[in-house]
């Protein structure tokens, strides 16, 4: 059950600190994770997940401009042929926003899953078994609200 | 490569003018009418002469937005309702990535919409004349903050803006913030930055010069944030800056963070040129906060109390919203009332907690330390020094985003949650100070009964925002 | 005049009879029944086993609405939202006055037009079984608070209703509560709730009391709170209690706040029988609050930090709403959170202040004589002494409402902000320890440049609300 | 100019450290102050000031029950021929209310002028002076806004 996963943090976001929990986190769960760090473009994110044939493409953003720089992004997974899960993940609006209107921003731009910067990793985990049919364990249940 | 000397006056020309021409907004600059304009500014606008002759720390938020009216009712509003001491301006993130016209198209949006589509106010697109507009409608000194890796062209505008503050320096607005610039790049960068404060400075108007103390803001050790405040000050004064705030991030510890405040002071008093005047900053909690404006408060007073007993020139205050996301005008003046109303209830109080001495102590032996080592390895050239201290490891930053440092050290809290260092990589410290850590550190392992291991660092890292200062094992089981 | 004894259980019963005909909902106490009641409560609901056992300071709000269901649904959202340890009904003033027809109109009109016409719940009019329906449905131990002068039947029917503490003592809920009744009058009604208490504490029910440390909440001296918990706990004692909470209001001195924690500790398990089992409550400031949210934070947050280097066994918090009035459910909820978190970011930590010994030398010095005075007053009585003190002022409370106290004691803070004496009265503290006060006051006056007069005491006062701990001339100024 | 002025704490609130502040300044203003204390009856208030000729009645009330404590208040006053100027002050409501509103409340039970809690006494007596038509000193001029 090596199921490769592509990590990074999309635009000119350096926020690392979440990444580098998140990295942990799958690996201790068994998955290959691929960590792109941070200021990752589309191009890059797309790229690593051909080069990895990643099953999921994990995009990080903390720093408020998640929406223009995820224009686009499925767009270029797709004229790769990536046909992976994509998740996305952080503080994802500028200023207070509410969380349900974004999260419906961004499954409008084509993520899978939608998670606020309250997600534990592991339910971000157990999500992701899910969604790509792993055998359940434990942390799977967990409820999922994403 | 730069050497740690000053840019020769031609030199400093040559630069300005390049810079100048690659953006339109960069031809309103001239240094004359900038020099006569800061002399025309009233005393209670000058920077550097208010925070140096201040008595009791000055508070001051974070806050910017990209349009220029909003951004004056804004700091109207936190200097008024928020108390504020001193305002910010903090700029967007794609002017810190250089792509001004990405944030022309951000402004034109938020002109036209009246969102936010930038996280930040675009000083170089407003320009000369919008800056100056905004130091005119407002009433205290203003800095700008901003994180931007090459702020050439920011600090052109803005100086000449009548700004009289920048925080930022080549390796605290490079290895937190961007994975894309090399160190001897932003050091090159930052020279000019330091040079054209220093212009200023010796024409009377004393641009205050800010390095940005907490970093990454994620368990920084102490030692490693003062050494590299060392050193960008040490560069900032070779290029004539004569007021310079050192930057510390709280730590949550209250003996640790008072205890490096005031090694903080001291080494920079020590270091320092004396020509320079040296102040600091304290930043309140810069890590993740919890996800609960009442939580954030805690951490908030928390920060206030460590500020009454330290007593820093200055500090940046956190709102309540921090975890959210930008804070609204309410939230942003609610931090800076609840940290002056701790200050001021503590400060006035004798409060001397044992154990400071032995801590600043210890961070002190541990900054000559890393301090010597870039000195050596330098072979009498700072610039060098750092550069070659960086790639080796001798000197690093935990967490951090930059390839330009290791990234091999990483912190942990002890059994008091001061923050030690588990793992080294290859830190210029030797193995007495090593020792002493890791007895820290075991005493911890030992109450928890588990090993020393990543998983510590990460419970650390959310401790924070889950309610504690340091990640026992059970604190997770709570969540 | 009662003495000092335990009442005949023969006295109990006939009290305890007349008291419960005296209205209609007191004919449903029935004694066996009340304790098989508590029996069957589960160990969490069991308030003086959960506060004794606890090892870190546990946190309980205030609060109380007039219907039933409302106050389950208040308890419960601040059990959970403000993840409170402990949790209180606080009394409407009407019951504190014994006016139970007039609670009984408020409490009508609160059902009819859900209005809160009361300011607390109406515990005598909802009943013993009104009350087990709030004891069954929230799911931590509960305490009754008040400031009820005559709280006899307000005992006999909330501890047949299953609460298991219950606030106040003959002092503490007299002088700083009321003008209307005489010391020796509340000496013998709360003789009677000691003994009720210590009735059921014979059958395994140990009813925990709580007498109200904070007093007016005004600058209170601690020395003068400590004596009056000190006779309380005595009196208590003497009727059976053995699960007794001294309590102690913060005055904003973090030195002075700790020094009396640790000095009520220490002379209560010094004057108590050791059949007590002693624990302590420090209350947040209990005086004048910013009229500012923000601020109020400030003050909440010092008072958290205080908490987790005194450790007393509870902590009754304020919300940033005390200001203004009764404080919503969330703002209630977020004080009790950010003391929460202040206490849990700073309780792991070695906080080792200088002179917290000397000022609880001093602390307890005057306790001694103050309550040795009281001692010899009483001639071996105990009610006798307290009726003699406060009689001639040996022993007086500042700021006190009642004629009961001579109220001629006045406190002003110290250079440091420390509470001292600067109008004495008759108080029973011999020359040496006023020149102590003196002199600390003098020093303030000196760095003032103003004389000690009412003038100091009425800046203190209001001092914290505006923003400072010490009242300083300028502090007006700015108002 | 010796007005006299009468002062308590109505109902059976016991809040007495408004007071005792309020009488300070008064006094210092040179008013003659006639504390009546804490727990006050309206018939208390109504006899100290047919006793003392007072100019003016000063009420404050802390606890939140103002309102049941002042109903009938102007009644008992004027059935003793008490014709004095009528403040009220504190916190005079339940909870967290909209002053406004409390305002009115109270000037419809007839009192001259309501304050809140945060009126600093330098307010209440400027506006006394005013009212009772005192020649105007250096704190006159500042401002009342009640
Ligand atoms: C530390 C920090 C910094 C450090 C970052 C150091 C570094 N290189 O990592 C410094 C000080 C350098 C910094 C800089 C900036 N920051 Co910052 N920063 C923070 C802070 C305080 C904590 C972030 C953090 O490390 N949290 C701890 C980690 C473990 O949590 P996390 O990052 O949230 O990640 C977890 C979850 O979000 C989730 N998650 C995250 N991504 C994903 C993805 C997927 C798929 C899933 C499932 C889950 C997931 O799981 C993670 C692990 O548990 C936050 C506020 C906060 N949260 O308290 C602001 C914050 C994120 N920063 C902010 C801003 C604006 C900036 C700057 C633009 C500030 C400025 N004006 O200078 C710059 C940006 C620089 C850049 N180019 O990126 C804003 C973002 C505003 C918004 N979105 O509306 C915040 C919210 C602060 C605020 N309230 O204004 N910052
Ligand atoms: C200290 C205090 C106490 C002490 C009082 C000691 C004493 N005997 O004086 C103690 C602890 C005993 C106490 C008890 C109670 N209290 Co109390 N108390 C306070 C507190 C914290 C401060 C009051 C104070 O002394 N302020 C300082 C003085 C200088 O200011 P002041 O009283 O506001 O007076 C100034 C102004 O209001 C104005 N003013 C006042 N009156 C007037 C009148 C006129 C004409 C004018 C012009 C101006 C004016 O000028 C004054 C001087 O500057 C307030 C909250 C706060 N304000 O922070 C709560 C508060 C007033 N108390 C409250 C309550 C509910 C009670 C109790 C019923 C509580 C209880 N549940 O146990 C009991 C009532 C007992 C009783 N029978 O009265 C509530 C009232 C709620 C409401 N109105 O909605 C408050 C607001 C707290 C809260 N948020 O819940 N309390």
């Amino acid at each position: 059950m090596s199921n490769t996963v592509v990590l990074g943090v999309i635009g000119s976001d350096a926020h690392v600190v979440g990444i580098t929990i998140l990295e942990q986190a799958f690996s201790t769960a068994g998955f290959d994770v691929v960590n792109l760090g941070v200021q990752t473009s589309r191009e890059e994110f797309a790229e690593a997940a051909v080069t990895h044939e990643a099953d999921a493409v994990l995009v990080s953003s903390l720093y408020g401009h998640a929406e223009q720089d995820c224009r686009g992004f499925h767009e270029v997974l797709a004229e790769a042929d990536v046909d992976a899960v994509t998740y996305i993940g952080g503080n994802l609006a500028v200023g207070q926003d509410d969380f349900e209107r974004t999260r419906e921003t961004f499954r409008a731009l084509g993520f899978d899953r939608v998670f606020d910067s309250e997600t534990d990793p592991e339910e971000a985990i157990a999500a992701l078994r899910r969604d790509l049919e792993i055998t359940p364990t434990e942390a799977d249940r967990l409820t999922v609200s994403s | 490569m730069r050497r740690d000397e000053r840019i020769p006056s031609d030199e400093l020309r040559r630069i300005d003018e390049e810079i100048r021409e690659s953006w339109p907004t960069g031809s309103a600059v001239d240094f004359e009418d900038a020099v006569a304009y800061h002399d025309s500014l009233p005393a209670h606008k000058r920077f550097a002469d208010v925070l140096e002759s201040a008595d009791e720390p000055l508070l001051q938020p974070r806050a910017g937005v990209p349009r220029l009216d909003d951004q004056i009712e804004l700091l109207a509003a936190l200097h008024e309702d928020g108390e504020a001491d001193l305002l910010p301006t903090t700029i967007d993130s794609y002017t810190r990535d250089n792509a001004y016209e990405k944030a022309q198209e951000g402004l034109e949006t938020a002109r036209e919409t009246g969102d936010d589509a930038l996280n930040g106010f675009p000083a170089v697109n407003h320009g000369v004349e919008g800056c100056r507009e905004l130091i005119d409608a407002v009433d205290a000194p203003v800095e700008v903050r901003h994180g931007t890796p090459d702020a050439r062209l920011l600090a052109a505008i803005t100086f000449a803006g009548g700004f009289q503050s920048f925080e930022g320096g080549p390796i605290s607005y490079n290895i937190p913030y961007t994975n894309c610039h090399g160190l001897a790049e932003t050091i090159e960068n930052w020279q000019f930055v330091d040079r054209l404060a220093g212009a200023y400075t010796e024409r009377g108007v004393r641009i205050n010069r800010e390095p940005f103390g907490p970093l990454t803001g994620t368990l920084v050790p102490p030692s490693i944030a003062i050494t590299i405040m060392l050193i960008e000050g040490l560069l900032a004064a070779t290029q004539g800056v004569r007021s310079i705030t050192l930057g510390y991030g709280q730590v949550g510890n209250v003996v640790q963070d008072v205890a490096a405040l005031r090694a903080l002071r001291e080494l920079g008093e020590e270091y320092l040129p004396d020509a320079v005047v040296v102040t600091t900053v304290f930043h309140e909690w810069m890590g993740g906060f919890p996800p609960d404006e009442a939580r954030a408060n805690g951490v908030i007073g928390l920060g206030g109390l460590t500020a009454a007993i330290a007593r820093p020139d200055k500090v940046i205050t956190k709102s309540p919203q921090e975890f959210q996301g930008v804070p609204t005008t309410e939230a942003n003046a609610a931090g800076l009332r609840t940290t002056r109303q701790v200050i001021d209830m503590a400060i006035e109080q004798e409060i001397d907690i044992d154990g400071i001495d032995e801590e600043q102590d210890l961070i002190e032996r541990e900054t000559h330390s890393l301090i010597e080592a870039v000195f050596d390895r330098g072979d009498g050239d700072l610039v060098r020094g750092t550069l070659e201290a960086f790639d080796s490891g001798a000197l690093d930053v935990p967490f951090a985003p930059s390839d330009s440092a290791k990234g091999a050290v990483l912190p942990a809290r002890d059994d008091d949650g001061r923050v030690r260092i588990l793992e080294w990589g290859d830190l210029a410290v030797d193995d007495e100070i090593r020792a002493i850590h890791r007895a820290r550190l075991a005493k911890r392992a030992d109450t928890e009964g588990r090993d020393q291991s990543f998983r510590m660092v990460a419970d650390d890292v959310d401790a924070i925002s889950e309610g504690k200062l340091i990640g026992r094992p059970d604190t997770r089981g709570d969540v």
